[in-house]
């Protein structure tokens, strides 16, 4: 018994050598193991790799053209079977849609139905694409980010100095206000005309972009800093999640809400509507102006 | 036969979306570009987006803003679809704004798009060297 | 005459599409893709959707777009000669893979 | 209504507001904020399953003022935070597993953004267990993609970012095909939510309209989430994932994300489209047929494969194969197997990832098998770990791995054409699951070669302590399986009661 302790001991320090009577067993180990020994010749490998691939190329390309002709016969028959377009008796003109349309303006106090429908009907939905946003907006920072000390070499180098111009620098100057100013009129108005935070916050953000690309990375993020964005950031996604909150809250639990729909048509009604229009356009905004910078420049 | 084919006509636009949809998908998935695989999904998306819309569309109804109160749902088209569609813009537009930051990455370290070549590089180390 | 246009527009679309797929050169593609987006913001507005036509427009046309030309940009694939380029390319590719498999010995 | 029930859509909201806190703090805030967010999560879902079990209860949970067909819904049974639960468990010891190496894998200046995005998948797996809409289903399936792929490029080689393309690659190609999925059945149905998909899809079958698209539709949702959880055509991509990725992402990518959307697809067919239609469409016998390949050909690549995660990693496309497989025999004692196998299979992997890192640590870095050779002498408690998930996998009893098999063994007897496939199938693989493990096994249990180039280095005994918590679960579940069992076939009746 303490021989066999011993020898467990001992195989557990690997001190026993059983690979006498585990050659015999394991010819993988030996292959493995042969494998090893086969030198390395990169081009040999390379070479006949590609004449492989090349010879394998002709059969993947009929053998993928048949697949999609399949898959689009198979899409077209099903869409030979749908509803026909524009009916007005398809099934999706349902007691849903109905209630939409007829009732949103009454409970949510949305004018315009599509954005009472995104932020008041189905807002988790929506609370959802927000974060998908800023999911994205997490992964390219992560990817993409090479603060200035890392930085090999420049990476606009050969820029114009764009604003040196006075042609272009006199005409940003004169439309940057205006798309700013536009992108704000269809963030505020989302409720009442087509639009809403997400068309408003990505047309500001490319007031902003065209800033940048004229008058530089630099400047423009000496104008906006990281940190002013990221704190922008996260009021507008704490905001927009609190009031969700909120709302879901009472909703679930058949409380009494402090939050009325107002007068619908006027600029300041529809309850949360506007206010979460705001918050996500600032996402919005944010989170593209800060793909460009990446893109651009390698930091915000 | 006939019948599937007038049907087919009927549903002209859903059609096309599906076209877009098998083209998108083909430049996804065979295209050896990098570059083009993300123009490819981003065509897939916007045929998808298309289906989806057109099946909101109600011909001779007008655009789901109420407008001087009316509120009948005989006047408009439906909603649904066109709110779904706003979700799926914007996850489009992530979706590729991280394609393209990897697209970046790889050419910055292997200074080639072509997924081809690359995954013969991975695939010839395997082969050959101890990873 | 509505049904003409729209059918103009589609038809647009698929050309659009099918012509980004053959298109060998990626500038080429990412201006037809443009124009794709630009068509599509005007199918929406057919299609009884202004909410979608500024979105797309905004988003499609405008930041995936531009995300685009960025990325061609970082990548020198604008106004380079081709030949040169491909040139340039297979030799930083083997130097890659060498320094590749060097740093990963070195790490092994 | 009691408080308990607002639980999952707190647990929901709070990943978000914690996700958005870890992105603007720094590292270490943000590491214990993730941390602590995790034991939250596992406390609230584990309040929300003591409800449900003891008032034998389900519910639906609006989300706003508007009842069912108008506004969005979550819904908790028993199943769904069990799910989540396991979900939180495993995130949870994934990550304290692994953070060593996260901390050396991944660039400093990445830190909080990792803890960002593992707050974020963690929030798409609650949503993906919770969710009663489809289209919510969508979103949150997104979120899981973009942050699941974060996770995994988060280590900063080449190779990692070819993998994480051909991941995205695949992935979006599922996405897309899902929506156009769910477009099918809007425009069939009308509704998005479960309950009244259900309803309308049964009446709309029983009428004999639009069966054709109905079947694509299901077709499609089913071919997306599949091709998104790696079943057998499409689990190319999964050996560079799994394999080059941080220990700490690979077990949870293999172990929880996966598994996600097999839940969402489980969903789908039981609440949404309903078992009895699902078996109709035919798509049933095609899972089968997929989930029998994907045990054998994922097994025989993994003897192919030269890498210890290698080999691991399709290991998992083989246990994906099980899982389908289940979903394609039909019957609720096949279901049930096949929620055994999730656990199994969530349980083990990570085990299985982070003792394998430990491993090849210990020789070197090196994860080929001849440098392997003898690396359970140089770290006993990784070697001792990795051989019991090994056992686990093959199926030995007393191990977790052994009682999902067992269960679809005894599921095959109730079935008429597809006994004997299944049975040959479950064979077959557990037979080449043997080789490829215990050969594993042995390798690391063989005596050091003496040029072995390895660095000895300090072991520390609590790095191993998440893995052991695993094995711990593992064996529980194992040896007095009958709680689980009996917690699971009080679900299902709750799960499919509409």
């Amino acid at each position: 018994m303490r021989n066999e302790k011993g020898l467990f001991r001992r195989w557990l320090n690997g001190q026993v050598d059983w690979s006498a009577m585990l050659e015999q067993d394991t010819p993988a180990a030996a292959t493995t193991a042969a494998a090893e020994t086969v030198p390395y010749h990169p081009h040999h490998d390379m070479a006949s790799a590609r004449r492989a691939i090349r010879c394998g190329q002709k059969a993947y390309t009929v053998l993928a053209i048949v697949l999609c002709l399949i898959f689009s016969a198979f899409m077209l028959l099903t869409v030979a079977n749908l509803p026909s377009y524009g009916s007005d008796s398809a099934p999706t003109v349902n007691e849903v849609a109905e209630r939409y349309v007829e009732k949103g303006t009454e409970e949510t106090g949305a004018v315009n139905t599509v954005a009472g429908m995104i932020l008041d009907y189905r807002a988790f939905d929506t609370l959802g694409e927000s974060f998908v946003l800023f999911t994205a907006m997490c992964a390219v920072t992560m990817l993409m980010n090479v603060p200035g000390k890392r930085r090999v070499r420049k990476l606009d180098q050969d820029t114009m100095d764009y604003y040196q111009d006075p042609i272009i620098r006199t005409v940003c100057k004169l439309v940057i206000p205006i798309i700013l100013m536009f992108g704000i009129y269809i963030l505020l108005n989302g409720h009442l005309s087509p639009g809403g935070g997400f068309s408003g916050g990505a047309i500001m953000a490319s007031a902003l972009i065209i800033y940048a690309l004229v008058w530089g990375g630099e400047r423009a993020s000496r104008a906006i800093p990281a940190k002013a964005l990221r704190i922008i950031v996260l009021c507008a996604l704490g905001f927009y999640a609190c009031s969700k909150t909120y709302s879901f809250f009472t909703g679930a639990n058949h409380l009494h809400s402090i939050i009325s729909p107002g007068t619908p048509g006027r600029i300041l009604s529809a309850g949360l509507i506007l206010p979460l229009n705001v918050a996500v356009g600032f996402v919005v905004c944010c989170t593209m102006y800060s793909f460009y910078m990446y893109f651009r420049r390698g930091e915000l | 036969m006939e019948k599937l084919f007038t049907h087919l006509l009927e549903n002209y636009e859903a059609c096309v979306a599906v076209v877009l949809f098998v083209i998108g998908l083909c430049m996804l998935l065979f295209d050896r570009n990098l570059l083009k695989k993300v123009i490819g999904l981003d065509i897939m998306d916007t045929g998808t987006f298309l289906l989806l819309a057109d099946r909101g569309y109600i011909a001779g109804r007008s655009v789901p803003i109420v407008t001087d109160g009316v509120t009948d749902m005989a006047n408009y088209i439906n909603p649904i679809p066109a709110g779904l569609v706003l979700t799926g813009i914007v996850v489009s537009v992530s979706v590729s704004a991280l394609m393209l930051s990897l697209t970046v990455r790889i050419y910055k370290k292997y200074h080639t798009l072509d997924m081809d070549a690359l995954y013969l590089m991975m695939s010839d180390r395997r082969k050959g060297g101890r990873v | 005459m509505m049904t003409i246009f729209r059918l103009i527009l589609l038809t647009g679309l698929i050309v659009c599409a099918a012509a980004t797929a053959l298109t060998k050169k990626p500038m080429q593609a990412v201006i037809i893709y443009m124009a794709y987006s630009v068509i599509m913001s005007v199918v929406w507005i057919m299609l009884e959707s202004p909410d979608l036509a500024i979105t797309e427009a905004a988003v499609g046309a405008g930041i995936t777009s531009l995300l685009l030309f960025l990325t061609l940009r970082r990548l020198n694939l604008i106004d380079r000669d081709e030949e040169h380029r491909k040139h340039e390319e297979e030799s930083l590719r083997e130097h890659a893979s060498h320094a590749e498999q060097k740093e990963e010995d070195g790490h092994a | 209504m009691s408080f308990v029930q607002n639980f999952p859509f707190f647990s929901i909201i709070l990943c978000l507001l914690c996700a958005v806190a870890t992105f603007v703090a720094g590292d270490r805030w943000g590491r214990r904020l993730t941390i602590g967010l995790l034991s939250v999560s596992i406390v609230l879902q584990s309040c929300v399953l003591w409800f449900c079990a003891s008032n034998n209860t389900s519910y639906a949970y609006m989300m706003g003022h508007y009842p069912a067909p108008w506004g969005n819904e979550i819904a908790a049974g028993i199943i769904e935070p069990l799910m989540a639960l396991l979900f939180s468990v495993v995130l949870l010891l994934s990550v304290l597993g692994g953070m060593d190496h996260i901390l050396k894998d991944i660039p400093a200046d990445r830190h909080h953004l990792y803890w960002s995005m593992v707050d974020l998948t963690l929030v798409s797996l609650l949503a993906l267990s919770y969710t009663n809409d489809i289209f919510t289903g969508y979103v949150f399936i997104e979120i899981c993609t973009i942050a699941s792929c974060a996770l995994l490029s988060a280590k900063d080689t080449g190779r990692t970012l070819i993998a994480s393309v051909r991941y995205m690659v695949f992935a979006l190609v599922g996405s897309g095909l899902f929506l156009i999925g769910v477009i099918f059945t809007y425009s069939i149905t009308g509704h998005l939510l479960f309950p009244q998909l259900h309803e309308t899809i049964a009446a709309l079958w029983a009428e004999g309209t639009y069966r054709f698209s109905m079947t694509v539709a299901i077709g499609l949702m089913t071919a997306g989430l599949a091709i998104k959880s790696g079943l057998f055509p499409f689990h190319f991509w999964m050996p560079d994932t799994y394999g080059r990725a941080t220990p700490a992402s690979s077990g949870i990518l293999s172990g929880v994300v996966s598994k996600a959307y097999i839940l969402l697809l489980i969903k789908v067919i039981y609440r949404a489209v309903g078992i009895e239609v699902f078996a109709a469409s035919g798509i049933q016998s095609v899972l089968l047929i997929f989930g029998i390949a994907g045990m054998i050909v994922g097994s025989v690549s993994a003897i192919r494969s030269k890498r210890l995660t290698t080999m691991v990693a399709y290991s998992s496309a083989a246990q994906i194969g099980y899982i389908y497989m289940g979903l394609g025999m039909g019957t609720q004692a096949a279901l049930l197997a096949a929620f055994l196998h999730i656990f199994s299979h969530a349980l083990t992997k990570p085990m299985l990832f982070l003792s394998a890192s430990q491993l090849a640590d210990a020789s070197g870095g090196h994860m080929d098998f001849p440098s392997l050779q003898g690396a359970g002498h140089r770290n006993v408690t990784a070697g001792v770990l990795f051989t019991a998930g090994a056992l686990s996998m093959v199926g030995v009893p007393l191990f977790i791995g052994f009682i999902p098999k067992l269960q679809f063994a005894s599921a095959a007897f109730e079935l008429t054409w597809q006994k004997w496939p299944v049975l040959l199938a479950l064979a077959i693989s557990t037979l080449l699951n043997v080789l490829y493990f215990l050969y594993t096994a042995m390798v690391l249990w063989l005596p050091q070669k003496d040029n072995a180039a390895f660095c000895p280095q300090e072991r520390r005994w609590i790095a191993s302590a998440p893995a052991m918590v695993l094995l711990a679960i593992g064996l529980v579940i194992g040896i007095h399986s009958a709680p689980l069992t009996a917690l699971l076939q009080q679900g299902f009746a709750l799960f499919c009661q509409y």
